[in-house]
């Protein structure tokens, strides 16, 4: 016989299991979509080209600072779809695409690219346009608002760079109740009103382009979690962390604090603790410190969303965990086997 | 209840296991080879001392090389010829080993000529070890320590438990099942021998519940021996790392950098076992082990009884190849090898022939990412170690910092972190770097006068001195 | 929260006005001993040390120049007292305690010639705080301050750890982290503000 | 190469002749630049406070410093946070009070000075002393027309019993405002905007009640003083 | 140190802190002002000239008086001299205008440490003769400032559309309000850093290659 | 508006005054009593070092090299990394001899690149030579032979290390200080450190003997021995089939040596690069010989 081969040399193990990156980061693509056509669906064209400018900025600066490949994992696919999901439906276009490009830009080529980033690059990219354009950004419409399959929020299509317009005139002529152009949470902190749990369950309120339906990303984030795609220890810490909390003040103040419910399906909550503290790269490895980062999280909303200046904490609250993962995975070490319990 | 609490351990990994290929096919014999490559350091321990010299015609079964000192085993004849040559050889172990070179006799009938006296029913423990000592036995199940030092148990550290080890964790491997399935007696005559001769009260044979005709037969032919016990323990890869296996069986963790005597265990694979079973009775001396051959590059997949020192090269020439490219690796999947020369003999530690075809090699692609420090290794690693960090510090060179803060000499290299990363990081390489690295600078430190004028040269003298 | 009450003050330094990431006091050594956890936490516990000391030094002296209507000499009168007493500090801890000196004293001198001492004092002047108050203002600046640079030497060292671009190696990058840190702590601001 | 002796000689008389010196001549420098800039500092801190009481004060020309004190006000030389203005017009006639108002805004105290009328008994304007709200945000409580224009008629009246306000002087969400005592938030600012409203109900709460059985001695003291 | 003393006066006395060891850009010190009063060219520019007097000053009077002070007390006096001036320019700023005296709050009396710092000068000034020593005070002070404008002015720019108070893009444009805020000083500080890194890294790569003896020819 | 407060101007000269003097006691007690020596002499020969910290002179660093320079412990030369006139600095600095050392830099003993050296697997994994190395020793069929991946290049601080088209590491002799981190690096410790003066070099470690070396590697040592022929007596001996140099009788040695050599194993080292003998230029192939099928 004179079979003839070429002898290939391979570090152990010779097999590796099916997941790789690129199909990780494929499904969470996947996993995103309905919450986007949800978006859409709520607040038409507007929403629409905006996730599109978004997600386009994103690419164009990986490809303009990525090395060759790193467009085709799809994580900054990622990157853009869940930067649209958090913000305003009316976003300027144009602001949006400034929030695409800090966020590839700063918050990941800048420290080596995929991997590499410390803080999670879509919130980089949220918290550059919230503190640059904090009027723009809590800007918010009026979901189910009509004629929006026909026409546009006044504010999409500002010129680059100008201040967008005023849009409490038209609110009040589109939609029903002028009101609803507030969010949940505006209402609850200056209001002290509650909105009702089944219209945050289903996401029939004001919000963030993806964050209204709390229903829709709990059975998203299941997906993921159920294909192993992200660390279901994260959100359910996360949500104990901010449900625990709420719960405390509110027992210690009903009439100041909302309930724990209330928290856990207003805001951004659901959307960050699915879809955001979740983001491997700024998360903690170790069993436990994925547990304390998650608690972590959840305090840190709660107590920015009752005492400090903003509504919302949850995008401050997982930077801040971002920042805090080096150490908590120095101090969360896992005991190793056969080592004596210290 | 069964069904619920199954016998395991923590973390691990469940690779699929491809075993079903070899795994009803009964071991065969493979003819001799023309012409066999015996290593002297077939175990783990100093090499051994050749006996014999170039041009010496040897029986099967003689011995060719003396034990180096205690650590260490003596070689024997796998088959009736002559010495060709006693020179550095590539084996899996390392491109210059010195091997000693046999010409097969063509006409010899090859059965085994050369017997010891043993008469194992009159033997008492010290007599036991010596004969294993004698017979070249080491642990067939992949690390090859030599058997009779595991076997020796020290007064002051006696050993309550044997443990049998025949969970075969390892993807593509059937050997171990076959050996349990078709020899049955042996084994347990060989547990029975290792009792005696460790002094342990009882012995449980750990099988994965994967191979449930094994562990039927061997519950039904333990029926009445109440010293041995026979238990099924979880599919999980590496159920068979002896760490893991004790966990499993007996709840108990081996102290870190510590081996299972601390805690009185001792733990033998079950091929070694049938192995001792089968050798003892007859006085004859290791020469010849049971290997799975498999893999998309084989076209006869099945189980084979092959002398040890046949080349790869004429194991695939029997078991059929077919590719254009292949990896060769000797043992499982997982941490098996992969071998540059297809003269690289068969040896008493190597426990499989596994040939990745090309496409199953391109399947495997080697495109990796950086780490997205996703923790599925921390999640996956039986040690409970930190690869993703290990890795991390790998990659920057920071082999010190892995040692000191990281435990990196804990890692056995079992290649769960590895086998799980999506990012595709070549992580147990990577640990292999840092401890040879740290091995290098050890040894550096040791002989400050450097040794490195020409490394090589003192082996290649002593050998063709021999 | 009254805005003057004791706890108030003290996270209210910590997180909201953290010295470092919204004051920016104290960023040379922020920048320059943030490179390793194993120094910056010394350092930390160290700056919290002489801010102490420097908050009652200030406190003392403040209340001999309003007495003698010499505020004027408050500067200069401040920096040279904070600078001796820091350096009197060193001196003895290396004379009596060489193992803390080496754990501590060797950032003291980094520390003495630093804006978030001198700024503390200043600032605890302009304010108007009593010694309780004061006391509180310098542990919260010192905390904050540990606090900013225990995170930055986390995500430096696992950034030590990253295939960074070349470009952004070193000092630029550090600035960077500094600004997303700063960025992340800006969801304290108007903490307690709110009601 | 001379190696240091090992023993420091330690001129301790040099050193204390230079570093007391040095003090001295440091001293001597600052004393007299201090001494020679204070009053061109108080001429600027004067037109500063000018400038602001001619906004919160509309039409009045000339001011006076007062403090209250036990049982009466008693005319205040030195500047300070408890220090009222009273504004007059040319012919002399009481315009108005203005007093300092702080509170916690966004990012730090706000520190305010407002204008009481009291003959509308109401706050007739406002003026950001110091504040460190975020530009182009919070600091248009200083410069947004709208929100000014909250403060050139907001009711503050006392309640029958002259013990407290009325109706507490509050700030509601962006286009919300329904009373004269309630402040329209700069949407965007809401939290500065508060801010304001607390500093002046915390203060007028304070400050009115105790003003107003005095008015009509300032009213005498200044045709006494004329 | 007993070593030669180079009392030539070169136009590198003052332009190495112009550049090459530029106090912020080269060096990273003096951060704090750097950062804290750049939010608009305005404050930047005076920060920077009041840095500069201060250094020029001191570096004269200390340059004067080296060897009459006494080592130990050295740090201690100059710290004295430098704080004498920083009140002085305190005051004048004071008196001549309130409003920049407010905006730069307390960093102008925290010159006081930044001068301590950028005293290497206090270092240099002690060991040369007076005029070189104010010449490199001059040089130094003249970076910080170029340094401290280059920041004010991006972030002015871009945090409120003007430049030096002056308007440039019309009442329409929108202010990126983070570029006068904290983080904006971190961010556009490492900006100009990248940008510095960037053009160097450009500059070396048309470097030759390395060369040298080999075992098998090439 | 008028005068100077006269009593003001007092009180502050005479505190300012008091503050100044009774600081200046508190450090002259300070000084007397708290006093550690430390030989200042310390800080300025670190300052004169190159704070690399490379290890290369045999200390923990350049401050510990710094202490033992001032105890006069240690020769300033036993730094490689400064130049001869730093050395010489600091030498004039601390009053003492420089000491005198050699230059030497790395050299590598394989000449086998990727256009001459058979390669018997094709390697998937780490680019590292020590991975490499340990899997089955390597791709390449030559087992003492340069795996090419770079390792030493990557150890070189000083970027003295360039890897050339072939995939041999090319050291720069101005660049390199002999730190040594090289030689460690490299897994088939092919590296030394050698004085610059020895030009005759054997570039090969492969023991095998004639064909079966140079069907490895066209540029193998074969052990025939014709360059010890040549050579003076004692300065060329083949060990174990590979030529040796004696250098003791580095003296003796010229480029004549190379010229019987038939595969260019044995060169004489020029700062241009290596010359070889006439019989050993004939390989003209540039392009890396492809992977080897084996038969099974
Ligand atoms: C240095 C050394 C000493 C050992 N000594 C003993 C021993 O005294 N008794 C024993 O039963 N096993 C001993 N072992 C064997 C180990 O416990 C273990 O069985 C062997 O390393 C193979 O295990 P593995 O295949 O899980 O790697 C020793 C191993 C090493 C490396
Ligand atoms: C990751 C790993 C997996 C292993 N898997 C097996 C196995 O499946 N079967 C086995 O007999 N030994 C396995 N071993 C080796 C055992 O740890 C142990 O060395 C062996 O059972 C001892 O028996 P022996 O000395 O008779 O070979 C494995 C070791 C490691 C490190
Ligand atoms: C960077 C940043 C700066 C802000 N600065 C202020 C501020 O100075 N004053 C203020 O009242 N709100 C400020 N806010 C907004 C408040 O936090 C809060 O969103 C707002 O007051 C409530 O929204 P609304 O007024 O639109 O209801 C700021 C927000 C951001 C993101
Ligand atoms: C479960 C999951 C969540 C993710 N969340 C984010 C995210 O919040 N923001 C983001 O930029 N990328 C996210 N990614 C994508 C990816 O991790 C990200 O682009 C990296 O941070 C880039 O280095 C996520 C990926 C996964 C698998
Ligand atoms: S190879 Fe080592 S680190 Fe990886 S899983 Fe196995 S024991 Fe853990
Ligand atoms: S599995 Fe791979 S990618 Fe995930 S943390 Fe571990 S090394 Fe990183
Ligand atoms: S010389 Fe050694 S380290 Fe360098 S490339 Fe060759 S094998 Fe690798
Ligand atoms: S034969 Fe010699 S020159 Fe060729 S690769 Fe091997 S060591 Fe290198
Ligand atoms: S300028 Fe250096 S600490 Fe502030």
């Amino acid at each position: 016989m004179s079979a003839k081969a070429r002898i290939e040399l391979r570090p152990t193990p010779h097999i590796h299991a099916p997941q790789d990156v690129t199909v990780i980061m494929r499904n969470v693509v996947l996993a995103c979509l309905p919450l986007a056509g949800w978006a859409v669906w709520q607040y038409g064209l507007s929403a629409a080209l905006l996730g599109v400018t978004v997600v386009a900025s994103c690419l164009l600066t990986e490809w303009l600072f990525g090395r060759g490949e790193t467009l085709r994992d799809w994580s900054a696919v990622i990157t853009g779809l869940l930067l649209f999901l958090t913000l305003p439906p009316g976003f300027p276009l144009w602001m949006g695409a400034v929030a695409g490009v800090t966020a590839i830009g700063l918050g990941k080529t800048l420290f080596g690219g995929l991997g590499m980033n410390v803080f999670n690059p879509a919130l980089v990219g949220r918290a550059f346009v919230q503190a640059a354009f904090p009027v723009a950004i809590t800007t918010w419409t009026p979901p189910f608002f009509e004629g929006r399959f026909s026409g546009l929020i006044p504010t999409t299509l500002t010129l680059p760079f100008t201040i967008p317009p005023e849009t409490s005139r038209w609110a009040g002529a589109v939609a029903v109740d002028a009101f609803t152009g507030a969010t949940p949470l505006a209402l609850a902190k200056f209001q002290q009103s509650l909105s009702p749990a089944t219209d945050l369950f289903l996401g029939t309120t004001a919000g963030s382009a993806g964050e209204s339906s709390a229903l829709l990303v709990l059975v998203c984030g299941l997906y993921l979690a159920a294909r192993k795609m992200l660390d279901w220890r994260i959100p359910v810490s996360v949500l104990a962390g901010a449900a625990l909390t709420a719960a405390l003040f509110h027992l210690l103040d009903p009439e100041r604090h909302p309930d724990a419910g209330f928290t856990l399906l207003s805001g951004g909550l659901m959307l960050g603790a699915w879809f955001m503290a979740t983001d491997m790269v700024g998360s903690p490895v170790t069993p436990r410190g994925v547990v304390i980062y998650g608690l972590l999280i959840g305090v840190v909303t709660v107590v920015i969303r009752l005492f400090g200046g903003l509504t919302e904490g949850v995008m401050y609250a997982i930077l801040l965990g971002n920042a805090a993962t080096p150490l908590i995975d120095q101090l969360t070490q896992p005991r190793v086997f056969g080592e004596k319990r210290r | 209840m069964r069904l619920f609490r199954r016998k395991t351990f923590s973390h691990g990994i469940h690779p699929p296991d491809h075993k079903a290929e070899t795994a009803h096919s009964p071991i065969r014999r493979l003819p001799f080879p023309p012409r066999l490559v015996v290593p002297l350091d077939q175990h783990i321990g100093k090499p051994a001392v050749p006996l014999v010299h170039k041009g010496q015609e040897v029986v099967r079964g003689e011995p060719i090389a003396r034990a180096d000192g205690f650590l260490s085993a003596p070689v024997h004849a796998p088959a009736t010829g002559r010495v060709r040559d006693i020179r550095p050889m590539p084996t899996a172990r390392d491109r210059l080993t010195p091997c000693i070179l046999i010409d097969v006799y063509e006409a010899a009938t090859q059965e085994v000529l050369w017997h010891y006296p043993w008469q194992p029913r009159k033997m008492d423990r010290q007599a036991l070890i010596q004969a294993v000592r004698e017979m070249g036995l080491v642990g067939l199940g992949g690390a090859a320590f030599p058997s009779h030092v595991k076997l020796s148990v020290p007064e002051d550290k006696p050993a309550h438990t044997l443990v049998v080890n025949g969970c075969e964790c390892e993807p593509y491997l059937s050997c171990d099942h076959r050996v349990m399935v078709e020899q049955p007696a042996e084994l347990l005559r060989g547990v029975r021998y290792a009792l005696r001769a460790t002094g342990a009260k009882r012995a449980i044979i750990g099988i994965e519940d994967n191979k449930p005709d094994a562990i039927r037969l061997l519950q039904k032919l333990t029926a009445e021996e109440p010293a041995i016990e026979v238990e099924a323990v979880a599919t999980k890869y590496p159920q068979g790392s002896e760490k893991m296996l004790i966990r499993s069986l007996m709840g108990l963790e081996v102290p870190a950098g510590g081996i299972p005597l601390d805690i009185g265990v001792v733990v033998n694979n079950v091929g070694t076992l049938a192995m001792l079973g089968a050798l003892l009775p007859q006085g004859e001396a290791l020469t010849e082990r049971v290997i799975t051959v498999t893999g998309p590059g084989v076209q006869r997949p099945g189980n084979y009884r092959v002398p040890l020192g046949t080349p790869i090269g004429f194991v695939l020439r029997e078991a059929g190849y077919r590719g254009e490219a292949g990896d060769f690796v000797l043992g499982g999947p997982m941490m098996g090898p992969s071998v540059s020369d297809l003269r690289t003999p068969i040896t008493k530690g190597s426990s499989g022939l596994l040939v990745l075809d090309e496409a199953a090699v391109r399947r495997e692609s080697p495109r990796t990412w950086p780490c997205i420090h996703c923790g599925r290794c921390v999640n996956a690693c039986p040690m409970r170690l930190n690869p993703a960090m290990l890795g991390r510090l790998a990659a920057a060179g920071e082999y010190q910092r892995m040692a000191a803060k990281y435990h990196l000499s804990d890692c056995f290299e079992c290649g769960s972190c590895s086998w799980i990363c999506p990012a595709r990081i070549p992580l147990v390489q990577q640990f292999r770097v840092a401890k040879q690295w740290l091995r290098d600078q050890e040894r550096r430190k040791r002989h400050a006068a450097p040794p490195r004028q020409q490394p090589l040269e003192a082996s290649g003298k002593e050998v063709r001195a021999a | 929260m009254a805005a003057d009450s004791l706890s108030f003050i003290f996270l209210n330094t910590v997180l909201a006005n953290n010295f470092v990431l919204a004051m920016f006091l104290g960023l040379c050594p922020f920048l320059g001993v943030s490179g390793k956890l194993e120094t910056a936490l010394p350092m930390g516990l160290a700056t919290t040390f002489v801010m102490l000391v420097s908050s009652l030094c200030a406190y003392g002296i403040n209340l001999a120049l309003v007495a003698l209507h010499i505020e004027f000499l408050r500067l200069i009168a401040y920096i040279a007292l904070i600078a001796s007493a820091v350096q009197l500090v060193e001196m003895a801890l290396k004379r009596y305690s060489p193992t803390l000196f080496r754990a501590l004293g060797i950032y003291l001198p980094l520390i003495t010639t630093n804006c978030a001492i001198l700024g503390l004092a200043l600032f605890q002047t302009f304010k108007g705080y009593d010694f309780a108050q004061s006391l509180v203002y310098a542990l919260g600046a010192g905390v904050g301050f540990t606090l900013a640079i225990v995170l930055m030497a986390g995500l430096r060292e696992k950034l030590a750890l990253s295939r960074l671009p070349s470009v952004s190696q070193g000092a630029a990058l550090s600035l960077m982290l500094g600004g997303l840190l700063s960025l992340a702590f800006m969801g304290f601001a108007g903490l307690g503000g709110g009601h | 190469m001379n190696i240091p002796a090992l023993q420091p000689r330690t001129p301790t008389a040099a050193m204390l002749a230079v570093l007391g010196g040095v003090a001295m001549l440091s001293g001597l420098l600052v004393v007299l630049a201090a001494q020679l800039t204070a009053p061109l500092i108080a001429e600027n801190q004067r037109h500063a406070i000018e400038r602001a009481l001619v906004r919160v004060i509309p039409g009045a020309v000339t001011f006076r410093r007062y403090r209250i004190v036990e049982g009466g006000l008693a005319p205040a030389r030195k500047e300070g946070d408890d220090t009222l203005y009273a504004g007059y017009d040319a012919q002399g006639r009481l315009l108005g009070i203005a007093a300092r108002a702080a509170a916690q805004g966004y990012a730090d105290m706000i520190y305010l000075l407002y204008g009481y009328d009291p003959r509308c008994q109401c706050i007739r304007g406002i003026q950001v002393l110091k504040m460190a709200e975020t530009p182009g945000l919070g600091d248009r409580i200083m410069k947004d027309h709208a929100f000014l224009k909250n403060f050139e008629s907001l009711d503050a009246r006392l309640d029958p019993s002259g013990e407290s306000l009325l109706n507490p002087i509050v700030t509601v969400k962006h286009g919300a405002k329904r009373n004269p005592w309630e402040i329209d938030a700069i949407s965007g600012a809401t939290i500065s905007s508060r801010a304001v409203g607390k500093a002046l109900n915390r203060s007028a709460r304070k400050l009115l009640p105790a003003i107003h059985p005095l008015l009509q001695r300032i009213r005498r003291l200044r045709e006494a003083q004329r | 140190m007993s070593r030669q003393r180079d009392d030539r006066l070169t136009w590198e006395t003052f332009s190495e802190g112009l550049w090459r060891e530029n106090p912020v850009f080269v060096m990273l010190l003096g951060m704090c002002p750097v950062l804290a009063v750049t939010n608009s060219a305005i404050n930047a520019l005076a920060m920077g000239l009041a840095t500069t007097f201060v250094l020029v000053a001191s570096g004269l009077l200390v340059s004067l008086l080296a060897r009459y002070i006494p080592r130990q007390v050295r740090i201690a006096t100059y710290i004295v001299i430098i704080a004498t001036f920083v009140t002085l320019i305190d005051y004048a700023i004071q008196a001549i205008s309130l409003d920049l005296y407010n905006a730069l709050g307390a960093f102008i009396q925290l010159i006081v440490v930044n001068c301590i710092i950028l005293g290497r000068a206090e270092a240099y000034a002690s060991r040369n003769r007076p005029l070189k020593a104010v010449v490199n005070a001059a040089g130094m002070g003249a970076g910080f400032t170029f340094a401290l404008l280059c920041l004010g002015g991006v972030r002015e720019l871009l945090g409120a559309g003007s430049l030096f108070g002056v308007n440039l893009f019309g009442p329409a444009f929108q202010p990126w309000v983070v570029m006068v805020l904290p983080p904006g000083g971190f961010l556009v500080l490492g900006a100009w850093l990248l940008l510095f890194d960037w053009l160097k890294q450009r500059s070396a790569e048309v470097a030759p290659s390395p060369r040298g003896e080999t075992a098998n020819g090439r | 508006m008028t005068g100077l407060d006269s009593s003001l101007i007092g009180i502050t000269v005479g505190f300012m005054s008091l503050l100044g003097v009774v600081l200046a006691a508190v450090l002259a007690f300070a000084n007397r009593k708290l006093w550690v020596f430390e030989d200042p002499r310390i800080d300025e020969v670190e300052e004169l070092l190159p704070a690399t910290n490379c290890g290369a002179c045999g200390t923990a660093g350049c401050r510990p090299f710094a202490e033992l320079l001032v105890k006069g412990e240690i020769e300033p030369a036993k730094c490689t990394v400064s130049s001869a006139e730093a050395i010489q600095e600091i030498a004039e600095f601390l009053g003492v001899e420089a000491g005198a050392v050699e230059k030497r830099v790395a050299r590598l003993a394989c000449a086998g690149g990727a256009h001459v050296a058979r390669m018997q697997a094709r390697y998937e994994g780490l680019e590292s030579c020590r991975a490499a190395a340990l899997i089955g020793g390597g791709p390449k069929a030559c087992a003492w032979g340069c795996l090419g991946l770079a390792d030493c290049e990557r150890a070189c601080d000083f970027d003295a290390i360039a890897m050339n088209p072939q995939g041999l590491p090319v050291v720069d002799a101005d660049l390199c200080t002999a730190c040594g981190d090289c030689v460690e690096a490299c897994p088939k410790e092919l590296f030394s450190l050698q004085p610059l003066s020895r030009r005759l070099w054997v570039a090969c470690k492969n023991l095998l003997h004639g064909d079966e070396a140079e069907r490895l590697c066209e540029v193998a040592c074969t052990g025939c021995e014709k360059c010890a022929r040549d050579a003076a007596p004692g300065l060329i001996e083949i060990r174990d089939n590979l030529a040796t140099i004696d250098y003791r009788l580095n003296d003796l040695a010229s480029p004549a040596a190379i010229q019987r050599c038939p595969t260019g194993a044995i060169v004489w080292l020029e700062k241009e690069g290596a010359r070889k003998g006439r019989a050993a230029k004939r390989i003209a192939r540039k392009e890396a010989l492809p992977v080897e099928k084996v038969a099974v």
